[in-house]
């Protein structure tokens, strides 16, 4: 009797212990998994905006110099013109 | 309840009072880690979220898409390690 | 296409299609007279003009000598607030 007890308590130890690891496991890898998957889509979206306010930043330099290098070009153009006419009209 | 179901309770029980099950689950965590497996499961998310485009994904999408590889990708010698861990504890602790 | 010009292009394509670019150098033009650059540009190009002479003065060299310096002589704020204006654009249309 005491052996048939204690070849059943084994058994139910052995059941016992597979059914905690499998419980741990899970537990553990959902979590995990859980954590991953929010830190990189966290990740990921910090890294988006990064870019993004990188990129205005380039965009807005490039923006800029291409306005200024026509408003300087139509700014030198018409000084010039303004600055021969004037002599002209001296000449004459 | 059962006898077998009574059994289960009060091991559990032991197991929270002792703090036998969080130094499994650190254990556990830190073994993942070690493998290589919580890298593993970063490059899959990163790749889900490239193949998808961030705007269309969310934590919940990730978790259900990385999770089958993610069981799979457990190596044998982890799972095995956490459960010869459990039988040595279940094993010094005769009484329970 | 490295994913910084696959943004760059992004971004400047919204601001095309949707009118902002010319808006914007709109904004940009009335804030350099606003601030007295266009003045200053003006007096400089004379300088120059006077200094060295009409008759040795080009479009060209007159562009090349003032450049640099109109490019110093914008204001932060005005820099500024051309980068706001734009990042408040993107944020209203932030599908991108």
């Amino acid at each position: 009797e005491e052996s048939r007890r204690k070849q059943e308590h084994e058994v139910f130890l052995a059941k016992f212990s597979e059914r905690l690891c499998s419980e741990i496991s899970q537990e553990i890898l959902a979590e995990c998994i859980k954590d991953t998957a929010a830190s990189e889509i966290r990740l990921a979206m910090e890294e988006k905006a990064d870019r993004m306010s990188r990129c205005s930043e380039e965009v807005c330099c490039c923006l800029l110099e291409e306005t200024l290098d026509k408003e300087i070009f139509l700014l030198v153009k018409d000084i010039m013109e303004a600055e021969l006419q004037r002599i002209q009209k001296y000449i004459k | 309840m059962s006898k077998d179901s009574q059994m289960r309770s009060a091991i559990n029980q032991r197991l929270i009072e002792m703090g036998e099950r969080e130094r499994l689950k650190e254990l556990l965590r830190a073994k993942l880690v070690e493998c290589g497996w919580k890298d593993q499961m970063k490059a899959q998310c990163k790749d889900v979220i490239r193949e998808k485009g961030l705007e269309h994904v969310t934590v919940e999408d990730l978790v259900a898409e990385i999770t089958p590889k993610g069981r799979a990708l457990v190596p044998d010698s982890v799972k095995k390690e956490l459960l010869q861990r459990i039988r040595a504890f279940l094993a010094q602790h005769s009484t329970l």
